[in-house]
């Protein structure tokens, strides 16, 4: 049962002027490209960030969630392990669970009530030798054929990361030794806690939002808030570091104090006035002995965020070419003292919907999503720091974005 | 004192000074102690403590307005609240606790009006400084996930 | 008695009872003798008897509650009702008869709020037991059709 | 003028592993299937069930409906034949009724106010021969070749069928007479009353609500208040029967008593300690001599329900591939006593949108919409009952499915 | 002497008249010589005169209610109006100036019932006749455009 | 960069029957179609209307809106000229301008704060030469080569017009000396003022609009109130023209008294019995010393209204095959006088979306739609006043309908 060929027209040709630094605005909306994205990437050889370990902390407890276009269960088994399960009744498809979260010791489906062990085999269903010695199943039908998909999985740190394919790399190698290292230095195995949730829609490609996290050099034009409090400066000790393939990406700075006299100063965004009454929202604690600020992008579908104080992982879900479902999981370690916690609750004010940063993203997003819509075969033009891919040690850079296509043409034949 | 009327009266003035672009009244309707979180039903009811809008004392409300006026970006827009009738849940030592059902519609050029927040407020209400005041108000809001953006108070 | 902000109290209440999710305090805002249906203004218009919800009697009403909390297999949502300042009709034994407009939205995990029902109460209103209770409340919703289900009272 | 052909894509082939009891997830979301359903199957040789006579008792009461994608009108003409038209003008394309309903001695358009006939026929319009000598039609204008598309009608003892074929078999052959039987004991010619509609939009595609009430089995599961109260129990004397092509489907049952001690108190379903303050809710009176609950299926649009004392049309609309309109129209006899009526009304809880019973499958049938929408490439499995589409006298079986899809794939050449 | 509770009074008899289909009933609530607009957010801000529905004097309220009736072509469709509580602004000779949010839901047949305006009214309201009316009723519509028609008064 | 070629199966081929007097129409929702109006037509050599000059009479004022489905800014420039440039940043195609209009001396993207002159030149960005001698833009980047892109602008006495294409003809060839002649009558060069906007989505077909403003006798049939109050009557002196290839097209009449004995009075749309209270509301003040009433439809996206005394343009702004953005722009005379104003605005309520005319017109049209997407192989029959496309004395005629099609087919190669 292969997928349908998908069909991708000719004229949808990558700009051959200066490929590495243009990007054609129809990978933003075409229904193709987004078809064959879910494929090739979502349900390709790639882990899929699926949540958090500490969201699921008790044998039975499961949350659902997305791969792509495909919904899954990610379940803590009896034994503690964890595991991902396409959310779909192996009967005739209904969803199995229809909560957001929940526990359970099996998952029986409200239909005809099939029910599947927590690692998604069939374990049986009602009538199946008939009643009164009519009807039922068929003697030969077999139980273990019937079972749920199961995705692999892999635990780092507290991410959970989930597999369509059997194919997929080792997670180390997956992230190559420089991003690992990022992505062990916040998750080391050090127990978490889960603060909360947003969740928010943003009204444009998914692409467009990893790439604006792949973008340090918009932060310090169009986030006025970051820029008056020194949270994140063009002029900061900086780098940029990709994955040898370009498909990760590391963002990382450090927070400073109120602009003085250099090229911050004199931006428009830059309001010296400015005061705010609680200056804890604005001063954060030193957490991380490097004293680096740092945000990765995992393909396909998670930005690894700190940044003050604020720890939350944003899990990208696509919902169409033009919307993305956008979810924060805020967190903390577990052993957090109640003053740190206190500023990382303060601190996310600075994130989601309303974030003092991160509304002036979703706001500019939209816009670019309209503008690239409107304008298919129209491209952006990516020659901030040069015409190549290469890590960084500053920030004015869209070295990251460049990277990025690179890879992504290669897996999307483009 | 502090009756369903008067209260219904405060959420009325209350929606006019956000929904007329008044900005800068709005912190007079909070005592200085107060607590003011946009928060997710879905937050709300496991325990979690992560708000949208996270205010703890007048300082952060004020910085809350002053950030929005000075460092935001975003695409003009109209909000309208729409407020139901006020319920109060309880007395406690210098005022009451409520609750009140709340819509929010959000208006932009070139755009159909859409609902973009629909929930209840759980409050704490006093008398201070000669008037009713809210020493607590949770914008708990029932919605999934927010539409883009949320630039305004709730 | 049964003055309007009376009426308004009452429907405050009562969309509180149904929206917090105490479905079990819902029977107690009816009459032993009571008539509660959700039917369509069309339904309505043209006589024709068959609603959605159909309740006479109060063991109907309980008999609702008890099969929604027992029987009904459904995706979690939560209800919010608007109920519109309310309208003195007329005057009869024992009470009043009265009209007000409701809008009630559905939010479920994954999706966009939605405006599930709108339309008007066409009650009627009598002291019982000490409190003002429904003797009728005809939910006559405007909408041509229902989106997909209606698993709560409205 | 011939329609645009439709291009399935050939990866669209049916599952070859166990063909009759296997169905494709992509027949319920797929444009292109969709475009084909509305083409073969509602403009095709079927009779589309439009209503009741009993809704237009008078000479121009009219109602409006469509079959398929295509707005229709049913009226009663003077003599007090059904007329079926389409509902749009033949001028430039307004339709003609925008009320759902009304009387009226001709149809006039509203935009150049062309007149029609109440078989359609057009009888003019103004200025046809001018205004002071000037402008209007050509004199070869011809009336007669200007009407209203008309239709082909059966009036089946009170149910109103449509066809725009002129090649459909007449009803009885179409129904075959085991189906037919099972139609003419409900709807025998004892005139019919009204008694209101019910309206919802089903969040899934036409064909799973067609499924749904082909499937006795799961109603003995997912219907809690079924099983409670015995209405509907997989034990009691049932039977499943097809039209020999497949496409009409009977599930023949009875209302027993609560459960005692069988198959079904075991059932997580059953709730032993469940009593209704109102037993007339759950207490049926014997109405038809053969004491038997009937469901009926008639392709491609409409069920018949007869359940306890309840009795109504479910007119399927498609809307989209995953939402179709269902419109209930209760009714009773014109004859019923009060108490019967009473009941009527009183039954009538366990359907609609907010039915006891009936609340479960818009539930249900949503969730399934999701999962299929998700995984188009994954298939149904259809093996209770067996592997064949055989008639049986029970109802732990899918077969009237297997048999319905035998048929629709005949009718769509996949 | 107009308090905002008399106000909510007015509002919801006036949302009782529209929502009723009682047309002619609805220049029974403004004074002789009134002036009623429908206006979007956009033209009074910028100060331009131009209304979706001007009227300028009973008489004219009068020939638009004789209008929809007699003249105009549309399918039909059921309006219900939501009011938030008044809130006054302001007192003047034989009056006050009022605020209040409304939102007007639009149900038709085939259709999903769809909020098709939100805004406030901006009124002068008078005693006159021996009950309170309105001497002005600027309907200000927040949504930038409207969707297809607006067949009835707001 | 070519855009995607278009195509549009073979099977939408033009009705062969009277082919000037059908319209087939598929052409009111195939999206194909519409994606080849949006590049032939709207991005074509056409002039599209983009405002009136008196709404921007500052230097630096601007308003932002749309030619078709592409967004673009209109505004004044420090000389007072007039330039209209694509509303989308040739950085990474964020729009530029958020709001509906505003004043400034530049353009700045939010995003990353690229700046442009009035006239779309890039005038440069931040951090171009880097930070603290790091990243920057290449040194062989041009500004000059990333501007916006810019097009022709013509001011035709206040009606701004702005053409994607290089090629188009000088406004008074593309309107011929006929229609320039009725476009100048009203738009001499005499200053005018803004009275205010209505704006409304019209629920069908951009098209369906264009020819219920090129169909005189509509008005006379649908619109009871203009033909109750003699505003519009199928007895008037009048008259059709088209501009020579049929694109354009005038309605010309005359505003006459109640209806006497005559044709109008037997029509059902006639009420004799209606008085209205405010005798203005349908008492024009001649203000044209022609005494004529004229309707000009513009291609491809203007109406340019006069109708008792008020005046509007109406812009079309296709948003999907079935939606078009109306935006009516109300406007008097600089000098008018108080009592002209008084008058203005009172007709302006027989326009607009609850116009006492035009609501009928937004009712119709969408009924219109409805039908058409209905059945999209079936065809409007456009005989009124005849089979060919020649200009007339009289209303009773769609002779403009068939000039605009027979235009359109060689525009868009049906
Ligand atoms: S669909 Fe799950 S058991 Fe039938
Ligand atoms: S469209 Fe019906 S008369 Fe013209
Ligand atoms: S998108 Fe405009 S400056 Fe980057
Ligand atoms: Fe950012
Ligand atoms: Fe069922
Ligand atoms: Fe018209």
């Amino acid at each position: 049962m292969s997928e349908q060929p998908l069909e991708v027209p000719e004229s949808r040709a990558w700009p051959q002027e200066g490929s590495t630094t243009r990007v054609p605005y129809w990978i933003y909306s075409d229904p193709e490209i987004y078809k064959r994205e879910m494929e090739r990437i979502f349900r390709g050889p790639v882990w899929c960030y699926v949540g958090l370990d500490a969201e699921i902390p008790k044998p039975g407890d499961y949350k659902t969630t997305w791969i792509g276009d495909r919904p899954v269960i990610v379940v803590r088994d009896e034994d503690s392990s964890i595991n991902v399960v396409e959310n779909r009744c192996a009967h005739r498809g209904a969803r199995l669970c229809w909560a957001p979260r929940g526990n359970s010791s099996e998952f029986k489906c409200p239909y005809h009530h099939w029910s599947y062990t927590l690692k998604g085999e069939l374990s049986g269903m009602p009538f199946r030798r008939g009643v009164g010695g009519k009807g039922g199943m068929p003697k030969d039908f077999d139980l273990a054929a019937n079972g749920l998909r199961r995705l692999r999985v892999h635990n780092e740190g507290g991410l959970l990361f989930a597999s369509f394919s059997a194919d997929v790399e080792p997670f180390d190698r997956y992230c190559g030794s420089e991003v690992l290292s990022y992505v062990q230095r916040e998750f080391s195995g050090r127990p978490l806690q889960v603060l909360g949730y947003n969740r928010q829609i943003i009204t444009a490609n998914w692409k467009l939002y990893f790439e604006n996290l792949k973008d340090p050099y918009h932060a310090t034009l169009l986030h006025a808030f970051f820029v008056t409090f020194g949270l994140w400066r063009a002029d900061a000790e900086s780098a940029c570091v990709s994955s040898e393939d370009g498909k990760h990406g590391v963002m990382i700075s450090r927070n400073r104090d109120r602009a003085g006299v250099d090229e911050t100063s004199t931006l428009s965004s830059f309001h010296s006035e400015l005061v705010l009454e609680d200056k804890d929202t604005v001063t954060p604690r030193r957490e991380f002995a490097d004293g680096k600020v740092v945000g990765i992008t995992l393909f396909p579908c998670v930005v690894l965020q700190q940044q003050a104080n604020t720890l939350a992982t944003r899990h990208l879900i696509p919902i169409s070419p033009s919307q993305v479902e956008l979810t924060w999981t805020f967190f903390g370690y577990a052993d957090d003292d109640e003053a740190m916690t206190r500023l990382r609750l303060r601190h996310a004010n600075l994130m989601g919907p309303a974030g003092y940063v991160s509304m002036d993203d979703s706001e500019v997003l939209n816009q670019t999503q309209i503008g690239a819509t409107a304008c298919p075969d129209d491209r952006a033009v990516l020659e901030m720091g040069g015409k190549t891919a290469d890590n960084c040690d500053h920030m004015v850079s869209e070295t990251l974005i460049r990277a990025f296509y690179n890879y992504y043409r290669t897996v999307m034949g483009l | 004192m502090l009756t369903r009327v008067i209260l219904d009266d405060l959420n009325a003035r209350y929606a006019y000074a956000l929904d007329s672009g008044k900005l800068d009244l709005w912190p007079e309707f909070f005592t200085d102690d107060c607590v003011y979180k946009i928060i997710s039903n879905e937050n709300f009811g496991l325990g979690y403590p992560v708000a949208a809008i996270y205010c703890d004392g007048i300082g952060m409300v004020r910085d809350r307005v002053v950030a929005i006026m000075q460092t935001a970006v975003y695409e003009p827009r109209t909000y309208r609240h729409f407020v139901g009738t006020a319920h109060i849940t309880g007395q406690e030592e210098g005022g009451v606790t409520s609750e009140a059902n709340f819509a929010l519609y959000e208006s932009i050029a070139e755009r159909e009006p859409r609902i973009l927040f629909v929930g209840r407020y759980v409050d704490r209400v006093v008398m201070a400084d000669g008037a009713p005041r809210l020493r607590q108000r949770l914008v708990v809001y029932d919605n999934y996930r927010v539409f883009n953006s949320l630039i305004f108070p709730i």
